[in-house]
């Protein structure tokens, strides 16, 4: 079992005619994952990716297709209209990989997308995979193997560290879910984990932090309070300067907030077993199975 | 992206907000000119993108052209904390009665701009946070409505502003947020604004962080960026689409996304070493950026040996090992380099490097362990 | 027993120092309606219609009075501003007297509204009464009288015309809704029959209708498939000429839309007794006592 | 409140949508000029505020100036469904290869603004949604988000549109809506919006039906009305801050409130009378409004009696008395005027009117019955 993605998930790919959009569609399809529609303004009738039907607008591929999920590749300055389509079109799940997006055109898509019964991933993330069934998102689909550690985290590549030395150890994974690093972003951690926490086929829950924000603090406060599953985090920036921007528009600290240490604390706190390094992850992972 | 106060007000300006007169100066002797035409006591107040301004002695009254003209000379050239003062501005100096605190920022719990106030103006916000967090009224703003009359008055009332500077103030707070939506800020303050000798309110200080997302769609502003805010070598990572950050180490470290290029900064730590640089190559890198990387890194001679850690997906390991021996041919190299590589093609990315002959590892704790004890000269 | 407002209403009123807002005060507080707070800018720490603290913000007069409704009486140019602030603060019901607020100031106003727990009555209308408990409105109040019927009105004066009939005859009225004439407005027919449903102590509802919208036929489809208590109305605007507008900004019918034989005969067709004159409502009610 | 065509498009073009080139002219020789000008055959449209004008004959084309200034004379001082046409526009005539609809309404059952667009231009949108509905593509605009780039491409594919002139109508589209909600407007239609000879869209028709209530902050806007748009007599009432419609029975009614007058004028139907007019003189009205209300209604010829109906609240029964008495003193009173006051000091209103003689009656229907039969000449 998983969350969010699985057999049942039908994906229109937004942007399917561009270069990463086509490439990573591509790749989803040999995944296995279940890519029935493309959506590309002015290339509604032709075909992508070898047999998938693309439409102009949202609205029609998924009045064609039945698509209930949508994943994203559109550049910065069209992705906030893509991805209010989706949700416009009744998309139940969109899944947003553009980077660079302003916070402040985030903030208006995410007020009116709350306002709809779609769920929002990113921006500026990987996406998500539950191994073995569907895979809705950049990363490598070979380094996940089956299984039923959830894994939640707002980086990329450190994540998919963390899925190498998991998978490495044998030890497999329910659904691993990239919110991304965006300030200002669709599901985040709380989310995620009350779905792991709801989910048969979720035994524990990794979760991997980094500096700015204080999402991990709300995160914290819910395994406290109402998580049964064990939890193991890794919270990356330990040693950076505040001040400075780390890539991920997320990663600042301002006026002390957001710090490595104060999340570390608040984790430990709620009994979760905190990692030195990403590998650390898979060990105690390990001792939870 | 940080705006200069003289470029900050301005923005103010714009959107109605009262500043006091002035102009910038790059020599004493403009310095002199201004304060002239102004024809009243100035303040020259250094434009360097740090706080402590005032502390490091770069803000100084001038109560005469003569005044200002020394002063200006004074400052002009003055290192703040490690940045030389090319400009200052030069205000007309307010009679000050009261300072207030009057501040934009996104508040990324809530998701929404946040706009906050106090009565305690012409201190940092989080120090007055911190002692006398009562002091400060914040209302936030919902996305799709936008700032409301209502809550600006929340502002006004709640700091207990006098009743004849309440519609002032109002009009005031409407366009800082206006100012800030429009710019696309991350951050719009304005502090203090006072209450000067004629009654008025009017900013005397000001600061906008501007959303770096945005700037492709903001040029106008985005022209105003000071190449002083960042280290040359940062800007010139930036030009090369690299996201580069100084730090004091001497492990240089060449990453593939923020969030494991942080982790190997910590491990970097956790193993005894320290980080000379954050660098994150970004998603799919071709050797050309591999190459500008190493180049940014090598330049650093506090750097004692370099740790490259790829985990490949969009980015391929054989474009990364390409960069990497291009870098090694054509730099001169004095200092051992760790490669760990896994991933898409990690492969055919070992048989590129395996002429060159560079230590590498599969497990990336392994791979700083490595750097860490080349960095010390334990060779490698 | 009523709807929405009651002896447990503690009421604020926005504009109490207007003349609009005094003189009304007066004669809700003379009525016996517990008007706790006045609110307007600038007069805060006064005293208005006699021991009525005046506040600068509705917020602070939230804080300290625990105001639950408030009642607007502000010029149309700061109307909207008054009801968001109102509905921002948290008041459980609002009542806004102003008329003449643009339509899409009120689009937007109430999609704000409808993010919120608050509920909205008005524009544009005379506001509501409980004979006997609470009169949150400008209506005369010695024209009602306690008793079970319900009645829920687009217009002003019509319903007074109504309301003398009924207590004429010796009808009583659980509560009055006077939800205004205006296009785009807060709680609408189908909203108050729903309460009046579920209310005890009503047993029957006279509704008054008018020309323009589709308000009427969307209760009658309510009052077919859900209501089991019985329904009278009345639809003015039988003679009014297409396209003309007739005072209410509601009361205009464009493309067809919105005619008094449409509505009358969708409501008919739901069962419900329909006058041919207000009078007759009161003889039509008495049927069902 | 009613814009003209061309004073429609000039607002839809204001937000960049293309329009012919034309200009108003109220003489022949004017009109010649005009087409002289634009140097091509030109539409000479007459500006008049109802629906129809091409099939009265208000709508003409003009090969030469010549024939311009011969068509605009036939044109100019016509009367089309009562309204003397004043000026006309002289339009450079489209080659018109295809006809669009583009509308934007205010939706009251869904409290947005709703979008239509339709392959089927240049008749009526009505007829349109009656015989073949599927034909029109609405949208919903969300009051908070406002419209999106993904609706405007919704409209387009839609109705069909070829791919080359999508970006173009999509940029249309948000320029109608932006217009839309800038003017406050309730209704704003393109009708045609053609593709023309040199396959360009183009706004060859337009209409903006104004929201009254925004009228005081839309002053620009309100100085466009058209003091023909309502009769003398409508104009003169809303100077008075009096809602007044003609109709053309033999009842005048005075009332206050709205719904309370459609009650009143569907009683005096009921029992086979005819109103000869709405009006509501509104809340709280005064001596002076009653009287001005009563002088309105007096000055119709075709009243043969005269329905006072006051329920007294905001509006006190003895100011409204005191007008009627005013009125019945300096106004040559040849009808029959019944009063029915009930409500707020209707005892001093009562007494007030003592003198007068007038018939009054408790009941709403018993007024309305002795008016009707007042009209009849069956003596009140």
């Amino acid at each position: 079992m998983s969350i969010l993605v699985d057999n049942e998930t039908r994906l229109l790919v937004q942007g399917i005619t561009g270069s990463q959009g086509a490439f990573h569609a591509q790749q989803m399809i040999q995944y296995g994952t279940n890519v029935v529609a493309g959506a590309v303004p002015g290339r509604g009738g032709q075909w992508a990716v070898g047999n998938t039907p693309v439409f102009d607008t949202v609205h029609e591929a998924v009045a064609t297709t039945d698509a209930n999920a949508s994943i994203i590749f559109v550049p910065a300055a069209f992705a906030v209209d893509a991805l209010l389509e989706a949700a416009d079109a009744g998309v139940a799940l969109i899944v947003c990989i553009t980077e660079n997006i302003p916070a402040l055109d985030m903030a208006r898509a995410r007020a009116f997308i709350d306002s709809t019964d779609s769920l929002l991933i990113g921006p500026n993330c990987p996406g998500l995979i539950s191994p073995g069934s569907a895979k809705v998102g950049i990363m490598a689909g070979h380094i996940h193997t089956p299984g039923n550690v959830g894994i939640v985290s707002r980086s990329g590549t450190l994540t998919y560290e963390v899925i190498y030395a998991l998978t490495e150890r044998g030890i497999g994974q329910s659904t691993a879910v990239g919110i991304g690093g965006d300030p200002i972003k669709g599901l985040n951690f709380l989310d995620v984990l009350q779905m792991f926490e709801r989910d048969a086929g979720t035994e524990q829950v990794v979760l991997i932090g980094e500096i700015g924000g204080a999402d991990e603090q709300v995160a914290a406060d819910f395994i406290r309070t109402e998580m049964s599953k064990p939890v193991t985090a890794f919270i990356a920036g330990q040693t950076a300067p505040p001040g400075k921007r780390m890539g991920h528009a997320g990663a600042i600290i301002s006026g002390g907030e957001g710090t490595a240490a104060e999340k570390i604390e608040a984790l430990q706190d709620a009994g979760v077993a905190i990692a030195r390094h990403p590998e650390e992850i898979a060990d105690l992972a390990a001792k939870n199975v | 992206m940080k705006l200069h106060e003289y470029q900050s007000k301005r923005v103010f300006a714009q959107y109605g907000v009262p500043i006091p007169s002035g102009e910038v100066a790059t020599t004493p002797a403009q310095a002199r000119a201004i304060a002239e035409g102004i024809g009243k006591p100035v303040v020259i107040k250094s434009q360097v993108l740090v706080g402590g301004r005032g502390k490091a002695g770069g803000i100084k009254l001038a109560r005469t052209p003569d005044e200002a003209e020394e002063v200006a000379g004074h400052i002009l050239g003055m290192d703040i904390k490690g940045l030389t003062v090319k400009q200052v501005l030069v205000d007309e100096a307010a009679d000050i009665r009261s300072e207030i605190y009057l501040g934009a920022v996104l508040d990324r719990s809530a998701r929404k701009v946040a706009i906050m106030a106090s009565s305690e103006g012409g201190v940092e916000i989080e120090e007055v946070a911190a002692q006398t967090p009562e002091k400060i009224i914040t209302v936030h703003v919902h996305p799709l409505l936008g700032m409301q009359g209502f809550q600006a008055r929340q502002l006004a009332y709640g700091i207990g502003l006098p009743k004849e500077h309440i519609a002032a103030f109002t009009r005031i707070a409407l366009s800082l947020y206006q100012a800030f939506v429009e710019s696309d800020a991350s951050l719009a303050e304005i502090n203090p604004l006072v209450i000067n000798g004629d009654n008025q309110l009017q900013a005397v200080d000001g600061k906008i962080l501007l959303d770096d997302s945005a700037l492709p769609r903001q040029e106008q502003l985005a022209a105003l960026r000071d190449p002083d805010e960042d280290s040359p070598t940062e800007a010139e990572a930036r030009e090369s689409g690299l996201s580069y950050i100084d730090l004091d180490g001497e492990i240089g470290c060449m990453v593939n996304g923020a969030g494991l290029a942080m982790a190997t900064m910590d491990i970097i730590k956790l193993y005894g070493g320290n980080p000379a640089n954050f660098l994150d190559i970004g998603g799919g890198a071709g050797a050309d950026k591999v190459l500008a990387a190493l180049r940014i890194i090598l330049r650093d001679a506090r750097v004692k040996a370099v740790l490259i850690n790829i985990f490949g997906g969009i980015t391929r390991c054989d474009e990364v090992a390409k960069g990497i021996v291009e870098a090694i041919t054509s730099l001169n190299v004095e200092v051992p380099i760790v490669v760990r590589m896994v991933g898409v093609n990690e492969d055919e990315g070992r048989q590129i490097l395996a002429a060159s002959n560079l230590p590498s590892a599969n497990r990336l704790s392994e791979a700083v362990q490595m750097a860490v004890a080349a960095a010390k000269g334990e060779g490698a």
